[in-house]
This record gives structure tokens, C-alpha cells and sequence, in this order.
């Protein structure tokens, strides 16, 4: 290593510190009113859980092509920039401020699960991009004021909501059939950590006698579940909570069946209503199964919800799943809004969006879902437990939440642990 | 921690039952694909880090053999096959010239296959998960022993995984081969100077290692959601069964991959939230104390 | 002292373009890239100190990375230390840290030093899930790292916070190459191509590892306190073996011989990957074939391969031929060390 | 003059098997010994254990009174005691002169300064003499691994020098070497011993070489001492001739 070498590979490490940062300057474009409307997207593309960042895309899209196929606002038309975040915080956080400084992106779409949702939630506190969650579920995300900001809302379901409506549906049938002895399995992560304990409240404060007598807790995407299985089995429980999801809960499922396990037991699994799961899963739990609508075409049952699931079956060759709706709605409040306001900027559609109404197809208030203006996220979303049968319409008995209710709990929740 | 349940378990014999075949069927499974890495590892000197990619390809070409012709037979043969053929190609065009290259060359290249290998897959088989379904003649109530659990399918991959255990056994004991292969790992110039055509040797062993990783992706699939990527799991679960039971050693990597399944087992009821951490601990204990492996052979002194 | 002269003449020159960079480019998205770059050229920087200057393949170099970047933004975040004081104390705890699980693993060599540093890295991971209380588990540690002024520099102006961030990655750039030039450098030369001899010779290899390992660590950490800062959190990932993984990735793609090697693999990869994202839905299968084709086709690090080859035309002018023995054998020369060092563990 | 080398009943098994078997020498300071035998003779463990490498099933290696046994290798180096291989074993990316230099500075115990700059020109000059000694002063600018045959044996040796040993050991210096390089190999050998006047105890196969300079001889067989002495007493010993001598030369 002599001088000059040395000189050079300072040289090479100068030219690639600027090469790096140019790049995506490069393709940076201005601002004008002509222009498009750049909309930005982060979320799973790749690796075990890619079908969240597809389906969640393919929910946006849907919304965007009718809306340029409609002539835009104003002859402005939308365009969607995607970046796969790999399910990783910090390139969420990083791809997040990359869409909104070097691509120009005004307003992003965050489909993350809900250890990125919160840092993308951290860039955008800091930016002038307004961002829509359209997938974290976690309630943290807007129940705690000190997490808010002006900019950022969320048309996802939240647990809680599910846990109030599971807690209260599951309770009425344990009761009904005597089930005491209650088992649950969730991932080790946020979501699990907070839904599990939440719905078993719900079923207790609804009069059922709980008596828990085994908790899994497997790590997220484990591809083997043969160990939780024999602990829930060597516990005899006979109804089971499971907050597993997408392939974790079809291995769940399918692994399970194995050893008998359902042949008692009867399943809470609040993530088994998903078209993509329920084809997936080859022999139900034959003791019977319960779970939340995540999205079925059949609920609410009324003929925006079938055309809707109807159209996107017709683009993109496969049916929504619950996150296709949830990016199905955050799209909705924003097209709205810029039609509303006739305008893409951030702080003018924050404040539309703030309370707004908007149609879709899992809406329960008159067909419509509500941007509440509180905490800036959605209420009146089509929300109900029912029983799973084997084909279409898959869900059925569906008991539909009563949202006045479901206020009412929530709010007593948020004294409780304090964020209200 | 929850010593209690723990104690509780292994008073009862219906939970001892159910837990220690639990322990060993992740187990048996675990040391099909071990079984090939510490076979590329040991004797080739090659770190094998896409050994996880040949699982999930095993798994994927199971699926589409079982789609195809109903029969899980075919779809095992198939998974196995298909992957040693893979291994084989891989082997000949690529792997081979960088024996000797330094490790870290091997990993890069390992990591560009992972994702080649991972993308091709969403490629073809789109990005959703798959589930293959249980075969029907393995649609059965399972066996109740001394009130323990025991699925059929599961008494049968055991069975498998342990005839194959015995086979490579027989193979690399008895067999010209066995002893060839064990030759070139200790002075693989004295096997060339005989007059054995080393390469060859080289191939088909990668293809054998890769063909084991392959079975036991088609094995599981009826088992197993398949998603792109899920490879990763496996893989870093064999190189700690590789690195307890020391490179090489057929096996070293069966009582490691055992113990693991059965750490796995009954963590799952006495420490639940630790059991990832025990492995790891004795991960380190046994390098700490014997970096070789607990079956590996000794360090070359001098 | 006139080379010492020169160099703080071009550290400073560096950090005033830094300077004039940021009162000129507004873009923010380009700021963000050179600051990401600081932090994972860093880490990269100081992960080479191992595995090309000491010969010790580190796999659980994240581990100090993502143990700076936590004790950094724990502190800023529940005591009311302004930055220095609390990197200066993760420093200090990395640093601690690191000789605890140095001094078990450098008693290993090669791929043993790995396998031994991943699992302890894994088990370190493990528990950073596990104590979500202090670290927010799974999710992290989400909510924003305060950014209070210190010393007059205020950090939440975005312009102060980029030449914060060169300067504090050429100072310690700059600290690494002082090190490396040092007789302690030599030692870990001396180390990596021969460490038998270096025995025979009096050196004191065990602790030249150790000390080696402390000083890479805490400089990881740095790296780690950059990037926490930089992506306001710390999460589970930056102590995960793929972070380990990818900063051997980088210096795999620089280069291992020379100093800047590691940075410049590390911007190369940051550019793939920002490419390859935007443009392509098949970012495995690119990035992929991208990287079989240097690996494959150059067999050594880019900056391995340009200077080499430009030696080469410079050399066989002179000396014929030399030159290409001098080549394979700065290439090999790692792979040598590390066998020769497999060797001496039994001697 | 210190450098007093007392080795007694020292024996070193393998398995079993008796590498070296109760062997008893003694060095005074500033000589010139040989020790040679065939191979397998034990010639090289002897080194080893001396060296710290290996440390013995039984016996004592004391030098001016210090036990050296229990000793890691660099506290013996510290002792004053190097040695140079039979297969040279050199830094391959170090020019000549800064392997020379980092020898040095290792001998001053400077190599944990971080700061200062290598190779700080102190060391240089010491490295140099060194050099200009053995004659390697036209390559210092080369890298290890360019240098021929005979130079890295010389570099080698010139390693061990840096550490200003009172004891250098001597693995083979001429091995692999033809007639006429061995000469010139054994002449700056010589030319060293004169100028820094340590002692010098080197395994050697060629008997002349070994006669030609050697003040003292030490013959082993099968792990065991067959004879000592001078170098006249030696070659006169009737098991010596029979075992070694008769069939070697």
C-alpha cells in the first residue's frame, strides 16, 4: 500500500459517496400543476410475505386507474411509486423519506406491518407528506396521542376493534357450549403481543369463565409448529385463540390437523377469514372454526362488496384480501380529498380527510366508512365474527359488530391504559 | 420460565411421549438438510451457504410433481431429483472453481443464488404461499401412545429420515466411494495421485449433499407453507447442527439436529421465550469448549 | 509529521466541501444518501479492520452496531444526556462489551471465529427481543430520538446534521487510517499473513486480537449512533447476522486490500440497490446476476481489481511478470492467513 | 556473558510414543552447536520445546536459572531465545524491510503504539544494519513473496536477529539450498555470529557444514542423545559412525 494507491482509493471512495447520493437526483422531476401526482408506496415485496405488499398494491391501483381513467382532477392524473421495504424498519423509515425528497411524492402510502408502520410513522411526524397506514392493525399506532401527528392516518382495521367484537362473539359461544378451558398462539412480535391478551379480556369482561392453560407465543414466519401444537395439546384446552396469519396460519392449520388437534378444540383464529388463506388451508379444523371478517365478498352483503371484489378478480386475476380493501379505502379518502379540495397538497386533503366520509365496499355506515377525527383512523368498516365453512361464501352466520358498542369499549379501553 | 409445567411434563408420560416425538421429528427433518451441508462442509471445505435454497426448491418441485400426478411418491423423487440434478449443474459450472477461493468469495456467490433462486421462485409460482396438502393415505386419526400424540405422516418421515440416515451411513462406510470421499477429506492430492477422477467424486458429492436438502424440502411439503425465501430458516438451523455436531460428521449432525429438536420440544414448555437463546448457548458452549464439533476430529496438531 | 500535515489538511478540506455541499445542493434525498452512506461505509470501515487487516472473519459484527446504535438512543432517550456524553458512554459499553466477547473468541480461528461470533451475536439478538422493555422487543425502539444542541450544533437543522455526519465518519475514517499505518497496524498485518511467525517473533497475537476486536467494535458502535440517528429508532435488524452479512458483502465488493475498499463497496451496493428498486420488480434476480458477475468474473473487490490491474500495467513495464504473482498473491493472501492461522491453533 | 542454556531429562511423548527421551545438554554462552541425527531424530520437537511450542511430558529447559517450561512462546522470545525455520516463514505482504522493522519494533514491545506511524524510522535503521549484515540490502524494497530461494531463508534468519536473541536456533539455514548458495549461506552466518556473538545451535544435515563450523555437536537417535561433544570427539564416537555417520555421508 504506497501512496499512491492510497490516494486513489480515497479518490474511488469520493467519487462513489457522490455517485450514491446523485443517483436518485437524477431522476428527481420538478413540480407543476401539469404534472402527475406522485404517490409513493412501501411495503413487503419480497421474501415470505410478499402476497401483503402485492395485494395491498394491487387494492391501490384499482383505485388509481379508475381514477385516471376518469381524467384526473383537474387533467392531473396519478402515479404510483412503489419500493419494497423487505419487511425491514430502517429501510422502511429510509425508502419512506427517499419517496417523499428524491421521488416528490406528496402523499404515501404506508403498507407495512407494524414494527415499520411506526417508523415510517417517525419520517413522516417530521415531513410535510401526508401518509396513510394501510396495513399495520397495531393499536399503539393511533390510540397513543403522544405517536400523533397531523399528517399521518390509518384505514386499517385495528386489534382492538377485532378483540371487541371477537371477545364479545367468542364469549357467547363459549358459553353456549360450555368452554372454559382456552388455549391462544400468536406470533412474538407487537401485533400478537397486544391482540392475544386483549381478546381473552373481552371474552372474560363478557361473562365467560376463562381458564387459560396454555400459551405459544412461535416466532413470526416459523416454518415448524409441531412444538406449540403438542404444548396446546398436553393442555387440553377446549377452545383456542390463534393469531397467526396468511402461510404461518395455513401451516398452523395444516400441521395441526396432523395431530388431531382440532378434533376438540374449537379455533378463534381472527386472521382465517382471507380468501387467499381459506383456499390455502386443505382441511379446516373440524371442531369448528371461528373467525373475523378479513375480507369476504359476502360481508356486508350488498352489491358494492361483490362488484367491487368482482372487478379486482377481473384485473388482476385473483381474489382481494383484506389488505386490497384496506388500500382500497385509504385510497378512496385521498381521491376524495384532492377532488374535494381540488389539490394535492398535503396540509389542504389532512384537514379533508379529518372526519370524512367515503364510500367502500366494506362500509357500514350507509355503505360508507368514517375517517374519525380524533386519532385519524377509521371506524364503521364492515366488522363481524362468524363461522367458517369449507367453500364460498366461506364465512357465514356472520354477527355484525355493533359499532356503537364497539365505541363505547374502546373508549373505556383508552382510560384504562391510559391514552385517552 | 416455567420450570413448573416442565416438571409437571415429565411426570406424565403422555406428555413425555408427545414432546420427545415432536423433538424428533423437527429433528429427523432437520438432519436430512444438515446432513448434506456438513457433508459439502466437511469434505469439500465448501461453505455451502444456498443449502437452504435447495430445501425450498425441493419443496417447490414436490409441489409441482404432486400437482401434476396426484402421487407423493413422485413428488418426493421428484424434490429429490430434481434438486440433485440442480446441485450437480451448479457444481460443474460454478461451485467448482471456487473451492479454493477464499470463504468470503463462497459466501457472495451462495448469497447470489439465494436470490436468484428466491426471485425465480416467485417468478414461477407467483409470491403468494402454497400449501400442498396431506397426501390421503396419510389422512388418518393419530396413534395414541401412553396418552402421547403421534401423527402418522410424522411416524413415516421419521421412518424415511432415519433409512436415509442409515444409507449415507452404509454409504460413506462400506461402500469405494465412502472411503474415496473420506480420503479427499483428510489429503485430497494423494486420492488424484491414485488415479481417481476427483472431480467427479466432487460433483456427485455437492449433487448428494444437495439431494438431501432437496428430500427433505419434498418431505415437508405437505407440512410446510411455501413461500420464496423460506429456505432462510433452515439453513441457519443446519449450520448450528453442522457446528455441534462437527463438520463432517454424519453423525454429529444427527445427535445435534436431535438435541436441537428436542431442546425445541420441551423448551417450549419449560422456557418458552429462551429456547432460541439455550440453542445458541450451547451453540457457543461447544465451540467455547471443543471447536471441532462434538464428533468432529481433533484440530490438526502441528 | 508532514504526512500528518497533509492528512489533516484533507480531513479538513473534506468536512469545509461538506460544508459548502450543503449550503448548495438542496436536496434533501441526496444529503440522506451521503448520510446513510456515512453510517454503513463505517460500519464497513470498521469491520475491514478484522477481516482484511487482522485476517479474523467476523460474523457478528452487527452486534456492536446495533449495540452502539441502542445504548445511544436509549440514553438520549430516557436520560437527559446531551450526544457526547451519551455516545461517548456507548461507546464505552460497546467497547466493554467487546472485550468480554473477544477475549472468548479470539482464542478461535477461522471459520470457528465465525460460527462462534454469529451465535453470539444470534444470542445477543435473542435478547434484545426478549427484554422489550428496554429495547421495544420485535418492534424496536420507535418514537424518534431527541436531537438536543450541543456545543453550539444543532442537529434538527438539516444542513448542521449532514456535516455532523461527515465529519464524525472522517474523523473516524480518518482514525482507522492512522491505526492501520500504526506499528499496531503492522502487528495485525503481521497477524494476518503469518500469525506462526508472529509468535516466533514475540508478538502477543491473543492480545493484538483482543485489542483489534475492541477497537473495531467501538468503532461499529459509531457507525451504529450514526444510523440510529439517521433512521430516528434502533431496531432488532441492525443486530442481526444479515447486517454482519452484508458489511462482508460490501468489503467482498470493494475490496479487501485497499483502505477505502469497504466504503466503496458499501456506496456500490447502496446504488444497486436504489437502482435495481426503482426499476425493477425482480430486484433477487438482478442484483443477483450483478453480483455473480463481479464476484465470478473479477474475483476480488473492485477496488482490488482496478488497482491491481493498473499495477500490473505499471509493474510489467518495469519488472515483467512480477506483478502478476504480486496480485494472486494480495488476493490469496487472506484465504493463506486464514489457513496458516487454522494451522497454528494445534502447534 | 549471560545465555547459559541447561537442558535436563527432558522427554516428550506422543501417544505413547517417545518423541524425545531423557535428553541432557547443556549450552554455554556464545557457542556454536550442531545438533544432527536422522530424521525423525527428534532434532525439531527439541526446538519446539525449547521454543514454548510444545511443552515436554518431563524434564527442565532453564536458561541462566529461569525455567522456560510453562513459558508461551513470546515470553520465551522475550528471554532471548529466536529462532529461524526450516521452511522459511515469512509476512507475504511486507516489503523486506518492513517485515524487518515490525521485527524490530516487536523486540522493543513498541508494536501496541496506534498512533505513531510504521515504519517509524528508528526501527528502520536497526532494521537496516541488520539487512546490510546478511546481506539483503539490494532487496529491501521487495515484497516477501517475490524473493527467491536463498533470500527468504536469509530474511528469515534475519527475523530471528532482530530480536537480538543471546540464543538463535538454526532449523536447517542451508536446506534446499545447492552446494555453492549453502556456503555463502554458512559464511554470513559466521560473519553474524562474529558480529553479535550470541550462541548459535543449528540442525544440520551437511556434515561438513557441521564439522566446518560447529564448536560443539549433538547427536540424536530415535529421541534419545547418542553423544556429545566437540566436533573431533564426535565424529570419533564408534556408535556415532555406526548409526548415523557410516550411512550418511
Amino acid at each position: 500500500m504506497n501512496g499512491s494507491v492510497s490516494r486513489r482509493s480515497v479518490i474511488a471512495a469520493g467519487v462513489s459517496v457522490g455517485m450514491s447520493g446523485l443517483a436518485p437526483g437524477v431522476f428527481r422531476q420538478a413540480h407543476a400543476e401539469s404534472r402527475p401526482i406522485k404517490v409513493g408506496l412501501t411495503s413487503i415485496f419480497s421474501g415470505r410475505v410478499a402476497q401483503l405488499g402485492i395485494t395491498t398494491k394491487n387494492g391501490l391501483l384499482l383505485e388509481f386507474e379508475a381514477f385516471n381513467a376518469a381524467g384526473g382532477v383537474g387533467g392531473r392524473t396519478i402515479e404510483l411509486v412503489d419500493r419494497d421495504s423487505k419487511g425491514k424498519p430502517e429501510d422502511a423509515a429510509r425508502l419512506t423519506r427517499e419517496l417523499i425528497e428524491s421521488e416528490g411524492c406528496d402523499i404515501i402510502f404506508c403498507g407495512e406491518a407494524s414494527g415499520s408502520a411506526f417508523a415510517a410513522h417517525e419520517v413522516a411526524r417530521s415531513s410535510r407528506a401526508l401518509l396513510m397506514h394501510v396495513i399495520s392493525e397495531t393499536t399503539q399506532l393511533t390510540a397513543d396521542a403522544k405517536l400523533r401527528s397531523w399528517n399521518s392516518f390509518r384505514s386499517a382495521r385495528q386489534a382492538l376493534h377485532d378483540s371487541i367484537v371477537g371477545g364479545a362473539f367468542a364469549a357467547k359461544i363459549a358459553k353456549e357450549q360450555g368452554l372454559t378451558r382456552w388455549a391462544t398462539i400468536a406470533a412474538d412480535y407487537a401485533y400478537g403481543r397486544e391482540a392475544t391478551p386483549e381478546f381473552m379480556g373481552y371474552v372474560e369482561s363478557n361473562g365467560a369463565k376463562v381458564e387459560l392453560v396454555a400459551e405459544s407465543w412461535p416466532k413470526l414466519f416459523q416454518p415448524d409448529y409441531t412444538d406449540s401444537i403438542t404444548k396446546i395439546l398436553q393442555s387440553r384446552p377446549q377452545a383456542l385463540f390463534c393469531g397467526l396469519w396468511g402461510g404461518d396460519l395455513v401451516s398452523f392449520i395444516d400441521q395441526g390437523n396432523l395431530f388431531g388437534l382440532f378434533d376438540n378444540v374449537r379455533v378463534f383464529a381472527i386472521h382465517l377469514a382471507d380468501y387467499t388463506t381459506l383456499m390455502s388451508v386443505k382441511q379446516l379444523p373440524a371442531a369448528g372454526a371461528f373467525s373475523s371478517n378479513r375480507y369476504v365478498s359476502v360481508f356486508p352483503s350488498r352489491s358494492e362488496n361483490a362488484s367491487w371484489s368482482e372487478a379486482y378478480n377481473k384485473r388482476f386475476g385473483s381474489k382481494p384480501t383484506n389488505w386490497s380493501w384496506e388500500a382500497c379505502v385509504g385510497a378512496r379518502f385521498v381521491i376524495d380529498a384532492i377532488r374535494r379540495t381540488n389539490s394535492a397538497e398535503p396540509a389542504k386533503l389532512a384537514e379533508a380527510i379529518k372526519g370524512m366520509q367515503v364510500a367502500a365496499p366494506v362500509g357500514m355506515r350507509d355503505g360508507k366508512t368514517v375517517m374519525r377525527s380524533e386519532d385519524q383512523t377509521i371506524v364503521d368498516y364492515a366488522l363481524g365474527w362468524g363461522r367458517i365453512v369449507p367453500n364460498d361464501p366461506y364465512l357465514v352466520d356472520v354477527q355484525p359488530a355493533d359499532w356503537s358498542e364497539v365505541l363505547r369499549l374502546e373508549t373505556d379501553w383508552k382510560r384504562r391504559v391510559g391514552f385517552g | 420460565m416455567d420450570l413448573s409445567a416442565l416438571g409437571i411434563c415429565a411426570a406424565t408420560s403422555s406428555c413425555i411421549v408427545t414432546q420427545v416425538a415432536a423433538g424428533l421429528i423437527s429433528g429427523f427433518l432437520l438432519f436430512l438438510v444438515a446432513a448434506g451441508l456438513t457433508l459439502i462442509f466437511g469434505v469439500l471445505g465448501f461453505v455451502n451457504f444456498m443449502h437452504g435454497s435447495f430445501y425450498m426448491l425441493g419443496a417447490y418441485f414436490a409441489y409441482a410433481a404432486y400437482a401434476a400426478t396426484g402421487s407423493y411418491t413422485a413428488a418426493v423423487i421428484a424434490g429429490a431429483a430434481g434438486v440433485g440434478a440442480l446441485g450437480a449443474a451448479l457444481e460443474t459450472s460454478v461451485v467448482r472453481r471456487i473451492y479454493h477461493a477464499d470463504v468470503l468469495l463462497q459466501i457472495l456467490v451462495c448469497y447470489a443464488f439465494i436470490l436468484i433462486f428466491d426471485d425465480l421462485v416467485g417468478i414461477v409460482w407467483g409470491d403468494e404461499f402454497l400449501s400442498m396438502g396431506m397426501p390421503s393415505a396419510f389422512k388418518r386419526a393419530p396413534i395414541l401412545l401412553f396418552g402421547g400424540v403421534i401423527p402418522p405422516f410424522y411416524l413415516f418421515l421419521v421412518g424415511i429420515a432415519l433409512a436415509i440416515a442409515i444409507g449415507i451411513a452404509l454409504l460413506m462406510q462400506k461402500t469405494r466411494y465412502g472411503k474415496i470421499v473420506r480420503a479427499l477429506a483428510d489429503k485430497p492430492g494423494m486420492v488424484a495421485a491414485l488415479g481417481i477422477n476427483t472431480q467427479l467424486v466432487y460433483a456427485s458429492l455437492f449433487a448428494l449433499g444437495a439431494m438431501l436438502a432437496g428430500s427433505a424440502g419434498a418431505l415437508a411439503a405437505p407440512v410446510r407453507s411455501m413461500t420464496a425465501g423460506m429456505g432462510f430458516a433452515i439453513l441457519i438451523e443446519s449450520f448450528i447442527v453442522t457446528v455441534i455436531g462437527g463438520m463432517g460428521s454424519i453423525a454429529g449432525a444427527l445427535v445435534a439436529a436431535l438435541m436441537i429438536g428436542l431442546v425445541r420440544s420441551f423448551g417450549s414448555i419449560g422456557f418458552p421465550l429462551f429456547t432460541e437463546g439455550l440453542i445458541f448457548v450451547i451453540m457457543i458452549a461447544v465451540l467455547v469448549v471443543r471447536p471441532q464439533g462434538l464428533f468432529g476430529r481433533q484440530v490438526r496438531e502441528l | 509529521m508532514k504526512g500528518t500535515l497533509k492528512e489533516v489538511a484533507v480531513v479538513v478540506t473534506i468536512i469545509a466541501g461538506a460544508v459548502i455541499f450543503s449550503g448548495l445542493v438542496e436536496s434533501g434525498s441526496v444529503r440522506d444518501s451521503i448520510i446513510r452512506l456515512c453510517g454503513v461505509g463505517l460500519f464497513a470501515l470498521s469491520l475491514n479492520l478484522l477481516v482484511g487487516y487482522t485476517g479474523l472473519l467476523s460474523f457478528g459484527h452487527a452486534m456492536f452496531f446495533g449495540l452502539g446504535a441502542y445504548t445511544f438512543a436509549i440514553l438520549l432517550r430516557t436520560t437527559g444526556f446531551g450526544i457526547p456524553l451519551a455516545a461517548a458512554c456507548s461507546i464505552a459499553l460497546s467497547g466493554a462489551v467487546a472485550a468480554v466477547v473477544g477475549a472468548i473468541c479470539v482464542r478461535l480461528t477461522h471459520v470457528y471465529f465465525a460460527f462462534l461470533t454469529l451465535a453470539i451475536q444470534m444470542l445477543f439478538y435473542s435478547l434484545l427481543i426478549a427484554c422489550s422493555g428496554l429495547t421495544g422487543g420485535e418492534q424496536g425502539l420507535i418514537g424518534g430520538i431527541p436531537r438536543p444542541k450541543f456545543l453550539g450544533v444543532d442537529l434538527m437543522q438539516p444542513g448542521e446534521y449532514f456535516v455532523f455526519n461527515i465529519a464524525i465518519f472522517v474523523a473516524a475514517a480518518w482514525a482507522l487510517w492512522r491505526i492501520v499505518r500504526s506499528p499496531f497496524g503492522a502487528a495485525l498485518r503481521m497477524i494476518r499473513d503469518n500469525p506462526q511467525r508472529a509468535v516466533f517473533l514475540g508478538v502477543d497475537v491473543y492480545r493484538t486480537k483482543l485489542a483489534a476486536f475492541v477497537l473495531a467494535s467501538a468503532f461499529a458502535a459509531i457507525a451504529g449512533m450514526l444510523t440510529a440517528l439517521y433512521v430516528s429508532g434502533a431496531y432488532p435488524n441492525f443486530a442481526f447476522w444479515t447486517m454482519s452479512g452484508e458489511g462482508l458483502f460490501m468489503i467482498m465488493l470493494g475490496g479487501v486490500n485497499g483502505f477505502a475498499g469497504p466504503v466503496v463497496g458499501a456506496g456500490l451496493l447502496l446504488l444497486l440497490d436504489t437502482v435495481v428498486n426503482a426499476y425493477t420488480a425482480h430486484r433477487g434476480l438482478f442484483l443477483g446476476l450483478a453480483i455473480l458477475v463481479t464476484s465470478l468474473g473479477l474475483r476480488k473487490g473492485v477496488v482490488d481489481f482496478v488497482r491491481d490491474a493498473s499495477d500490473g500495467r505499471f509493474a510489467s513495464e518495469r519488472t515483467g511478470g512480477r506483478s502478476k504473482e504480486r496480485a494472486s498473491g494480495a488476493q490469496s493472501g487472506l484465504h493463506e492467513a486464514a489457513i496458516q492461522q487454522s494451522n497454528t491453533e494445534g502447534v | 556473558m549471560r545465555g547459559h542454556l541447561q537442558i535436563s531429562n527432558l522427554t516428550k511423548s506422543f501417544g505413547g510414543l517417545n518423541a524425545i527421551r531423557d535428553v541432557t545438554m547443556a549450552l554455554e554462552p556464545g557457542v556454536r552447536a550442531a545438533v544432527i541425527g536422522p530424521n525423525g531424530a527428534g532434532k525439531t520437537t527439541l526446538f519446539n520445546m525449547i521454543t514454548g511450542h510444545l511443552s515436554p511430558t518431563a524434564g527442565s529447559i532453564r536458561l541462566d536459572e529461569g525455567e522456560l517450561i510453562g513459558l508461551r512462546p513470546g515470553a520465551i522470545v522475550r528471554r532471548g531465545i529466536s529462532r529461524a525455520f526450516q521452511v522459511a516463514s515469512l509476512f507475504g505482504t511486507f516489503t523486506v524491510r518492513e517485515a524487518m522493522a515490525a521485527a524490530v519494533l516487536s523486540h522493543r514491545q513498541r508494536l501496541f503504539d496506534l498512533i505513531g506511524a510504521f515504519p517509524a524510522p528508528a526501527a528502520f535503521e536497526h532494521a537496516r544494519h541488520i539487512l546490510s549484515l546478511i546481506g539483503l540490502s539490494d532487496v529491501e524494497k521487495s515484497r516477501c513473496d517475490t524473493l527467491s530461494h536463498g533470500d527468504r531463508k536469509l530474511l528469515d534468519i534475519a527475523l530471528a536477529l532482530a530480536l537480538e536473541p543471546r540464543i538463535l536456533l538454526l532449523d536447517e539455514p542451508t536446506a534446499g539450498m545447492g552446494r555453492d548458495e549453502s556456503r555463502l549461506m554458512i559464511d554470513r552466518i559466521y560473519r553474524l555470529w562474529e558480529a553479535e556473538g550470541m550462541s548459535l545451535v543449528f540442525i544440520e544435515h551437511d556434515m561438513d557444514i557441521v564439522f566446518g563450523i560447529a564448536e560443539q555437536v549433538f547427536v540424536l537417535r530415535n529421541g534419545a542423545l547418542l553423544a556429545s561433544g566437540e566436533p573431533a570427539e564426535v565424529r570419533r564416537h564408534p556408535q556415532v559412525i555406526e548409526a548415523y555417520l557410516g550411512s550418511a555421508t
